[in-house]
């Protein structure tokens, strides 16, 4: 802790420098040697997680909170609830009630691990076909009791395997989209991380999407466009910029509602980071939640369909 | 695991530069890739583009599409003014673009408004020649534009959907038209109208994941590719050998995602009878 | 088919005769032999098939039209749809929509074999909860285009197997008695054959349940009741009795709405009951699309709601 | 075939009459048919019915369930004035019915109208003592007054579910309960209640597929039997081994049919947070 409020002073003393235009790089590198926190000091440069590609890595990073952290400090007496009522209960997907505030509200969000143990248990974040239809039964219990519902996203995709296409991963992504945009009840999606294509877009149809500063949301993987368009999985980076899928892009771009600044990148202290996620939720909560329901629905359609012309 | 997850659309590409083939010569051979038989390429087209052998179904033009589902005559060309636009200056896309329109060839989805067989549908018909029938801003502009006008004036809609998914070139814009287009669907769906959709070879990723999977009726051509994830991204995926026949029209009826198999020539009758018997005339 | 025709007559002048009071059964019996019909006659000697367990065998006989020869014959223009769009088409649920008279509907049947491969193939007539999910997809597509639903059922009841277990039989049952409860659209459901259990109600939800003589309903098969109860598969036609399970004694009871009459049973000639029956559901059809979908609600509703008290 | 589906209630009998010695004697030890420990039945009784070594959940009388769940005082029986009656003249079932009601013993449910932690509830215990809790006319009749109560004066309903399934002495009128009872739970639905089933063990037959499955929130007991279709009549159905665990609520739990899995000694405190939270107060 005490090695993270260093790092937190030195970052800040850093950014008001900056601010006034004096340059002190030359004695934050010394002062980094001094304290032994160079590595650490370079991992959240502020400067360099500008380029796309470190925001990739960063939103990946495997020690950044993940959405069930989110939730648990986020949203106070939590009951989880299990199932689709088809066929499983997806671990992916972690969903149930609890209170933001004191306002009772329904959570969704793709759990993902921090070591291998953890990944496997969460299919590495990549929910299956019952996952989607799980996070649809909660959000129809969620519109019946007039909750909100919180979305917590970071997945690289919906899980691409046999099951997966056998028991239609592509209708229950189409179906959650065609569902969740007549949702009479406030929604708002946080992109926490990796906001990867059609699997994350299923969980983001909403009032309001927020994105931390680390996090990205795009039509494919860096990597995989890399692959596909530039035949060179290696421009990755090439990708991760021609595709402009930062939250700070996506913020200028106003495809969202609200970037959530990491002063210190999330996996280093996330207290900060979530405090202001808080707030904007509160914010934004408290702005939907007065709309009555033809409002509502009238915001969420108007905010997809002026995207393109 | 990114890189596992993806490179579909590579595969697709691939899959489909293959079978285009047919769009070639008009007096050329074309070998059958399902039945190997070297066949005449003006038979195929008279066949609906169904290999006289074995009935393979090959890709045609949307211009051979129009003609085997359309009454001849007042066909309207709808939305034709929304054209593509590099929105994130992303490379080589401008220069692609530029050489697609200098041929003439018009975006991943023409939509038509027209009759069949007498009664007045609205038709959309995508289009692999454009990016793969890729859907960015335009194919999402317009597929919106004609369920509102569904909506609004109580029109059956029909899709022909073949598409290689989402289009790369334009980000988050297209992915967000997974969303638009489903919206609209929902609200023109609300308003109880009818829209048939008829899954094509080969229809897959953000399409098959947003309104080709959202058809009241969903109809498929007989050995459709159809799936989110390509075939060889998931046996990367998984390292096994996948099932006989994974990911076909066949597959997708038995898994319970496909109300129907339809041959090319006996899609006009059964589009027919599905309009009379929800009440258009 | 001339055969049919001698039976036909014979029997109608059976009834003719019974009907004023003369007792004829000295001649019938001659005549049977003379013609060679002997074993045709008994089959389906009217008075024999009052009793429950005769009609319990005839509702299950193998050559008994099953519900695809019911809609076959009624349903014109028919297309079948398939798949409950989560995992997998049953295929002992034959659903689709075609047109009674002029009128379109959506027919819902059980499908059963009349022989081992059709059975092999139609799981003995026995769903699984894909079949009872298939239903209600399209039953709720026949309320959205405001179409009548007809449900033709035969059979034994859901299918006590793993995967069924497993997909949550219990579930797709109830949840198609919680939906069909306040569908808007007018709903018929006809017994043709065995009406066995939950399996069987689960698409018997409507405002008119019309019987065919020789069928039956019960809340357990005759087999299962004797042998739990009495102790003794074989007191199976002592438990039919007890049951009450008979068109017959359901009709008196008010339970369902109409019997009809099957002079011939169908296994020997379908032809008049079919058409009896086709009358009868254009009868009832009529009357209930006369209703506004409040009206056909309460109706609904009442009608289960005052079984017991 | 039909002589393969059923049989289950028979297995279903057995079953309990096994799990049943509980009920008999107050001083006696128990053998715990989990961990085979033989335990004094009070201090069983001391723990909500839970085995002190293995924490297997035995049966408990629906006097015990009311004096786990509900406050004391105030606890109002609804709809007691239903009582079985010989609908069909079934063979003995007159004689059995006055023999329970000569013990005192009232129907497959009984129905409160009581605080739970402050909050007032109506709330149905299934009773086993009473024809292994099955639903005839009158398990089916108070339990639609008691959504139609709950409708009318916006009360959260839970249901304590234990049953053999549908009773088949009452024939025809006990399958109707099933169609009865989820009619007015999707009326109670639709105006915005909220309903908690607890699954406990054996929830089977026409009782599982009915109101046992159609709560907001379904709750199970651990290790409980829930199916529709007993596990041995499925046995001689399939003639496989059946998979472990089948049919348990960890099963149902993984395969979606489940929301949670609640110890009864957790149980109050769980239902008062889902009923805070639903705004009852
Ligand atoms: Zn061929
Ligand atoms: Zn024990």
């Amino acid at each position: 802790m005490k090695e993270n409020d260093l790092i937190k002073a030195l970052v800040s003393l850093n950014e008001k420098a900056k601010k006034y235009g004096i340059n002190i790089s030359q004695e934050m590198s010394k002062l980094e040697k001094k304290i032994g926190l160079a590595k650490s000091i370079r991992k959240y440069d502020r400067k360099k997680t500008k380029d796309a590609w470190d925001q990739v890595k960063l939103a990946r990073n495997i020690e950044r909170p993940k959405p069930q952290d989110f939730i648990n400090v986020l949203i106070k007496d939590r009951i989880e609830l299990h199932g689709d009522r088809y066929f499983k209960d997806d671990k992916t997907i972690y969903g149930g009630i609890g209170y933001f505030d004191d306002i009772p509200v329904t959570f969704i969000g793709t759990r993902k691990g921090k070591n291998l143990k953890d990944n496997q248990l969460y299919n590495f974040g990549m929910p299956n076909p019952e996952g989607y239809r799980k996070s649809l039964r909660l959000v129809k219990q969620a519109e019946k009791f007039k909750r909100p519902v919180l979305f917590f996203v970071d997945t690289p995709g919906a899980y691409p395997g046999i099951a997966s296409e056998e028991h239609g991963i592509s209708e229950a992504i189409a179906r959650n989209l065609f569902e969740f945009s007549s949702i009479k009840t406030p929604m708002i999606s946080i992109i926490t991380g990796e906001g990867g294509s059609g699997g994350a877009i299923a969980l983001s149809v909403a009032e309001k999407i927020i994105m931390m500063e680390n996090s990205f949301l795009s039509v494919i993987s860096p990597e995989g466009c890399a692959s596909i368009l530039f035949k060179d999985p290696s421009k990755a980076p090439l990708a991760a910029k021609s595709l402009r899928l930062t939250a700070t892009e996506l913020n200028k771009q106003k495809i969202i509602d609200e970037l959530i600044k990491e002063i210190v990148p999330l996996h280093i202290d996330s207290k900060d980071g979530l405090s202001l996620l808080e707030k904007s939720i509160r914010k934004h909560l408290k702005e939907i939640m007065a709309l009555n329901s033809d409002e509502l629905l009238n915001k969420r359609y108007k905010k997809y369909r002026k995207i393109g012309f | 695991m990114t890189s596992l997850i993806v490179n579909h659309i590579k595969n697709i590409f691939k899959y489909n530069i293959k079978k285009r083939e047919v769009n070639v010569e008009e007096n050329s051979f074309l070998q059958c890739p399902q039945c190997k038989s070297m066949i005449y390429k003006k038979d195929i087209d008279k066949n609906y583009g169904i290999c006289i052998e074995c009935e393979h179904h090959f890709q045609i033009s949307n211009k051979q599409w129009k003609n085997i589902l359309l009454d001849e005559g007042n066909r309207i060309e709808l939305f034709g003014e929304y054209t593509a636009n590099d929105l994130l200056k992303f490379p080589a896309y401008y220069d692609k673009l530029k050489s697609l329109k200098r041929k003439n060839i018009n975006e991943g989805i023409s939509i038509s408004e027209a009759k069949l067989n007498g009664i007045k549908v609205l038709v959309g018909i995508m289009n692999t020649e454009f990016i793969m029938g890729s859907m960015g801003a335009v194919v999402g502009e317009r597929i919106t534009l004609m369920f509102e006008k569904g909506l609004k004036e109580k029109l059956p809609v029909i899709i022909i959907a073949r598409s290689g998914g989402a289009r790369m070139q334009e980000g988050i814009v297209s992915l967000m038209q997974m969303v638009k287009t489903s919206a609209s669907i929902k609200r023109y769906s609300d308003g109880g109208n009818l829209y048939t959709v008829v899954l094509t070879n080969p229809t897959t990723g953000g399409v098959t994941a947003s309104f080709a999977m959202l058809g009241d009726i969903i109809l498929a051509e007989p050995e459709a590719l159809i799936g989110f994830a390509g075939p060889r991204v998931i046996q990367q995926t998984i390292k096994q050998t996948l099932p006989d026949g994974f990911q076909r029209s066949e597959f997708l009826l038995e898994k319970g995602f496909v109300d129907a198999i339809v041959k090319r020539s006996d899609l006009k009758e059964k589009l027919t009878k599905i309009l009379k018997i929800h009440n258009y005339k």
